[in-house]
């Protein structure tokens, strides 16, 4: 029964989607928007988040989680999803905190799943150099010193970074050279000297920064998990990204379409309702069947997870490509559909445009993880 | 629990000592039996394994054992699935008759046609084809004209059916007749009889694929009793809708199993590889990856609604996307093979092509019916849009 | 010949004195004027030169001299455009008047209507806004309910438009308004007024990619003469669909013309080369062709529609896929671009972003309303269907 | 006005029309492959396109030809297709005439040319090794001898084959390397010993053959132009080729598409034409407009060979490219717009799909194409 949720699943999934729809309406977006927010988010919202468990959901009891479980956190993504909520969830309860649950040390995860558990830290993930998520072209360099690392190099599209409180660095080691065993992940305070962060004001009204490491001095504690396998924790880390993103954009589209049809069944041109037309029809089931897919490979991801299955490279990578497609045609036709109305920045429906593009991009694109698909399967 | 163990250890003895060895390897298509009276079989196997299975009852291993199935509960039922696809054993036959016409005459037949009926479709012994779509009348099923006319204890039957599967070959048919001509739904009929009955010919019909099991079927003065109704007179719609639902999910699983004989990634390393083993041409790849990545994430689908089903959740409306994704996706798996193989992939006979190459080519263009029979693509998004999603014609 | 060859001389000597320097430069976005009572102008040049053409009355060149226009022969307007084209100047202004009502009032306006706005047109001393559209009846714009009732000489206006293109900017509007509210097409009558009357106010519409030259309209007790009337009275579906030509030719060029800002050739170059200059990722290039080539393909249809006009065929059928087509494409092409951008093209605003990636990501979103403004692709699909093809709701 | 027909051109497509209308009905292709014919085509029907001279339309008239341009016949060949005429004009006025029109040394040209223009000499051109078109790698190889070539090697999928009385092969000259300069067009007469011929029996039921030349000696005056710039000569006749082949493909779309319309505008289903269903609609407009586009780059491309334009290339791929993704998009419409009618071998539509899938790939798939414009565009 790997494909369907828990009893105790669909309650967490019941209360997430009453909170959201009540606590996070888009309206909440669109007020950081307007308010050009120094945050992005909201900080009260975020501390109700907190205090349901959200922050800690995938971390350890130990240090103050919830230990929920990766599908857990992939029911709450979708929710939140829905409504476009702006939250620190993905770059800091999904990529933050996972990279220290899983690759970093008993100091370092006691000194900051903590304060994630209690939503007091934020974490950026700070790996793409360029527009285009490229992992395997990582070349911000730490150079070994004696007592630890020199950090040199720009990252851009941080998710989260202007507002982190620790950056995850994902840089290549000077003295080794390999596409996954020369990488290493680096904690590195914010505080640190050398860092400049450019916030970048996106599309979709969301957090993403640039940030430039400038001869940034590190202690060999920063480093997570060993100097050789940082590029398997990366993709590792990667992959739970992906899937948890993918499990947002499924509520995004679903919300998206749930609007469709309700102005289809309530718009009426030339004396009917424009879902009584024929070719709207067949568009409005085909996008139906496309998020039926969606939700069997975003379970079947999330599974993966739990189970810390052989398939769950291949999974993410099925996930985030069939969710990107799904919500680009969505997104298309959610203006199509509504016609000049949904052209208007007064409507909401634009919003989930907006995000759609930016969250195809991120942790990849369609062609990247289908490509990706075609090397894991040997094709 | 103990009671289950035990009989999977039975059914493991039974199989080993009674599934022949060329039984155990993958289907040939010349050794597919469809059973009934004039069957020969060009393996004697194939005969033994059928007559075995049929006797044991375990051809239907869910029907009552007084109609000669096997009287198996579900968890039965799963676990000789299970020893039959660990030792892969053939499929017994291709049966109409346990698939479609044995399930809806256990819900409306009466007591006399089960006992007459059911066994032999357990044993193979008659084989059944089904008459319900008439030329002109194809989506629009409920539009058939096939008339039955009352003469005393009979029904005198004319008209013309046509797609019926091995028209040419079956012992019975069950067939939908108008028995009213006021109303459309409501004058419809089902009613069975023998093939061999007077006044019945058929003449199969050639796909542009070339030979089919397709017939045109004709009735001329075709008699037959009226205890051959099955449910009530005037009542056909509802049994077909019902007869229907079996075929649909018959159709879905076949498509979801054609990958395991038809393998694309297979075609595109055999005819696009590089040096590296690997498909040279990125886009021939990202095609490729593309029809995967969609038939896995069907799949998933299917197990979703299965693990759904059995907890008891409702799936009607998920499962409603399986007829027509699974069509387009297999005509889409062939335009792929026949795209990756080149002129290679377009021969229609002779020894230039492998067999193999010959069947990709015939079985691209035979593909192209999937989206067409059992309701078309069309009909699958009309159901969806409106049964589904609530969207009226106003 | 001869003539022509002097014409041709005599325009290209005129524009050599006449057409300021800057305004043979690409057009800046800032310095479009739509002309008007109370425009400014950025660039003194833009004032100049549109003075020059509007006194010479080659703004409209084919209308008559007795109007402000031109008198120019349909072949004389060609060597004028040829030879603006030569210089590559600047269009000297943005006109609904010129491109839409102008040529309405020639054909339906009365002799005193035409002697009054057609000069002003001409010269862009007056501009025009079109009051069509309203809320709730986009598509089926003959539901619109704003109403004009008489009141001795004139018309009491009461309702609202939507989509009014720089309604807050124009000096005159030409709208549609009710007439008669018991028949849909029949009661409608196109009427023009002042902007500036009382009872007018706009309300600047906001759009997913920012700011835009549409308007929200208001008409509250707005008093108009019946002589303002174009046209019959309850006539105005008509004249409409006349204007409503001139609207989607309009469109049509705007779209084609659209790649000559906007080359997704240099995108691809500029994100997506290789060592060799060339796209390095088969995927994107091949996307790239198909866009480029679809482009290739419309412009010479655009071609042969053309000359099939010039030699006195009927074009109507092949010119309804313009819209369309040249809709589709141009949304295309902006999701062409902001993938092969990637994050790049994303940006709102602020000093990461190039002028020219901000430029492409708003424009990427103000594409989809391509496909709705000037009749959605649906209901283009729908007049191809119905009145090139024949197919009709039965 | 290079767009439109001229006044004679317009009569010569009135002709062709019906003649083709009353000649050379589907149905001969039927029994043509119903009866296994040795020919492939019908003799009859040939030599009454000879009589209208079309075997001579491109030849100039000093050999007995017509010389009418190649935009007669683009309408030629666009009128053929729509009843899916077998006949030697792709293989023998179109890729055969042309290279030795362009090619030829005045003997070749006076030996050969009257001939085809009489009817009397089919030739056929020799160029693919493979299941792909891919005149770029050519490896059947002319070795130089004293007197002459010795010719090694296979041709695969060469149409009319079979019937040819001369081949024109493609071949890689012994002593030249590099992708152009190193080809040459060697006229070879089927008589010469060493040649063996395989018939292949293709699903359009159109003639194709594989072609094995043994040890074929050749002598020097086989030579079509000068060794240096066969590669030239090459491309220039699969342009001509493309273009004619497009021009065929948009006749036969055509013809597939009216009858898709009339089976709409008469076939009923639940009480209604399904014509009126609005979904059906839609696509029908969809498929009209790919035509028109179709209609232009076609018209385009043929205007180009008349004027010997720069372009030509660009405009030979645009041609191809286009026409083989609208007709790929039509021929499947039309089976499935049929239903199950369309399926039957008795009905003729399904002529217009086997035709369809070997047609895109002759001379050149849409991907082919795409990737050659895109070369001869310079991205």
């Amino acid at each position: 029964m790997s494909m369907i949720l828990s009893e105790e699943q669909v309650l967490l999934q019941d209360s997430a989607r009453e909170f959201i729809k009540d606590q996070s309406p888009v309206s909440l977006l669109r007020q950081l928007r307007d308010e050009k927010d120094d945050f992005g988010y909201s900080k009260e919202l975020w501390s109700y988040m907190t205090e349901m468990g959200w922050a800690g959901i995938n971390i350890p009891e130990k240090y103050d989680g919830l230990d929920f479980g990766f599908k857990g956190l992939g029911i709450i993504m979708e929710e939140a999803g829905r409504t476009l909520t702006a939250s620190p969830l993905l770059s800091t309860v999904v990529l933050g905190a996972n990279s220290i649950v899983l690759g970093g040390s008993d100091e370092q995860k006691s000194t900051i799943l903590p304060k994630v558990a209690s939503g007091d830290c934020i974490l950026a993930l700070a790996v793409d150099e360029g527009p285009h998520h490229d992992p395997e072209n990582i070349s911000v360099e730490a150079k070994k010193t004696d007592t630890g690392y020199l950090l040199n190099g720009t990252k851009q599209f941080v998710i989260d970074g202007h507002i982190a409180d620790y950056f995850i660095v994902a840089a290549r080691i000077s003295d080794q050279a390999g596409s996954l065993t020369g990488l290493s992940l680096l904690l590195v305070d914010k505080e640190t000297s050398g860092i400049h962060i450019d916030r970048l004001s996106m599309v979709d009204g969301r957090n993403s920064a640039n940030v430039t490491f400038d001869n940034v001095s590190l202690g060999a504690s920063a480093l997570l998990g060993e100097e050789k396998n940082g590029g398997d924790l990366l993709y590792k880390v990667l992959d739970l990204g992906r899937i948890a993103l993918a499990a947002e954009m499924l509520g995004t589209m679903q919300q998206a379409f749930d609007t469709i049809l309700a102005y289809l069944k309530e718009r009426k041109q030339f004396g009917k309702l424009i879902g009584s037309f024929q070719a709207l029809q067949h568009r409005a089931a085909i996008m139906f069947s496309d998020i039926e897919l969606c939700k069997s490979v975003v379970m079947a991801a999330l599974t993966a997870v739990e189970t810390n299955s052989d398939d769950l490279a291949q999974l993410a990578s099925l996930a985030k490509a069939t969710v990107n497609d799904a919500y680009h045609q969505i997104s298309n036709e959610a203006i199509q559909m509504h016609g000049g109305i949904g052209m208007t920045d007064e409507f909401d429906i634009g919003f989930y445009l907006k995000r759609a593009r930016i969250a195809e991009v991120t942790l990849g694109s369609s062609s990247y993880h289908r490509r990706r698909y075609a090397n894991l399967n040997g094709y | 629990m103990t009671d289950l163990n035990e009989f999977q250890q039975e059914v493991r003895t039974w199989l080993e000592v009674n599934c022949p060895a060329s039984m155990r390897t993958p289907m040939v298509a010349d050794e597919v039996t469809i059973g009934g009276r004039d069957t020969t079989f060009k393996n004697p196997d194939t005969k033994l394994w059928l007559e075995r299975m049929g006797n044991k009852g375990w051809t239907a291993p869910t029907w009552p054992k007084k109609y000669g199935g096997g009287g198996l509960s579900p968890q039965e039922t799963n676990i000789l699935k299970q020893e039959l696809k660990r030792i892969k054993a053939r499929v017994p036959m291709i049966s109409f008759g346990l698939w479609m016409i044995g399930p809806v005459l256990l819900e409306y037949g009466t007591e006399e046609q089960k006992q007459e009926h059911l066994p032999k479709i357990v044993r193979g012994e008659i084989s059944w084809c089904q008459g319900y779509s008439e030329p002109g009348y194809g989506s629009d099923l409920a539009g058939l004209q096939t008339r039955a006319v009352e003469d005393g204890e009979d029904y005198i039957i004319n008209g013309q059916k046509v797609w019926t599967s091995y028209a040419d070959k079956c012992d019975w048919i069950y067939a939908l007749v108008r028995t009213n001509t006021e109303v459309k739904h409501g004058g419809i009929t089902m009613i069975l009889f023998d093939m061999a009955s007077t006044g019945v010919s058929t003449r199969p019909i050639k796909l542009i694929s070339g030979l089919s099991s397709f017939c045109e079927t004709f009735f001329d003065d075709v008699r037959v009793p009226k205890k051959n109704v099955v449910g009530e007179v005037n009542d056909g719609w509802a049994v077909s809708n019902r007869l229907l639902q079996f075929e649909r999910e018959n159709i879905s699983a076949d498509v979801f199993a054609s990958d395991e004989v038809f393998d694309v990634r297979k075609i595109a390393k055999d005819y696009c590889s590089g040096s590296d083993g690997k498909v040279s041409d990125p886009l021939v790849r990202d095609s490729l990856s593309k029809i995967l990545m969609k038939d896995h994430a069907l799949k998933l689908t299917f197990k979703r609604v299965m693990e759904g089903t059995k907890a008891g959740s409702s799936t009607g409306s998920t499962s409603s996307i399986f007829k027509f994704i699974g069509a387009e996706l297999n005509k889409d798996r062939y335009e792929f093979a026949i795209d990756a193989m080149g002129q290679q992939g377009m021969g229609w006979e002779g020894k230039a092509f492998t067999p193999y190459q010959l069947d990709v080519a015939h079985e691209w263009l035979r593909s192209k019916a999937n989206s067409i029979e059992g309701g078309t693509t069309e009909i699958n998004l009309n159901v969806i849009a409106k049964r589904v999603l609530g969207l009226r014609d106003s």
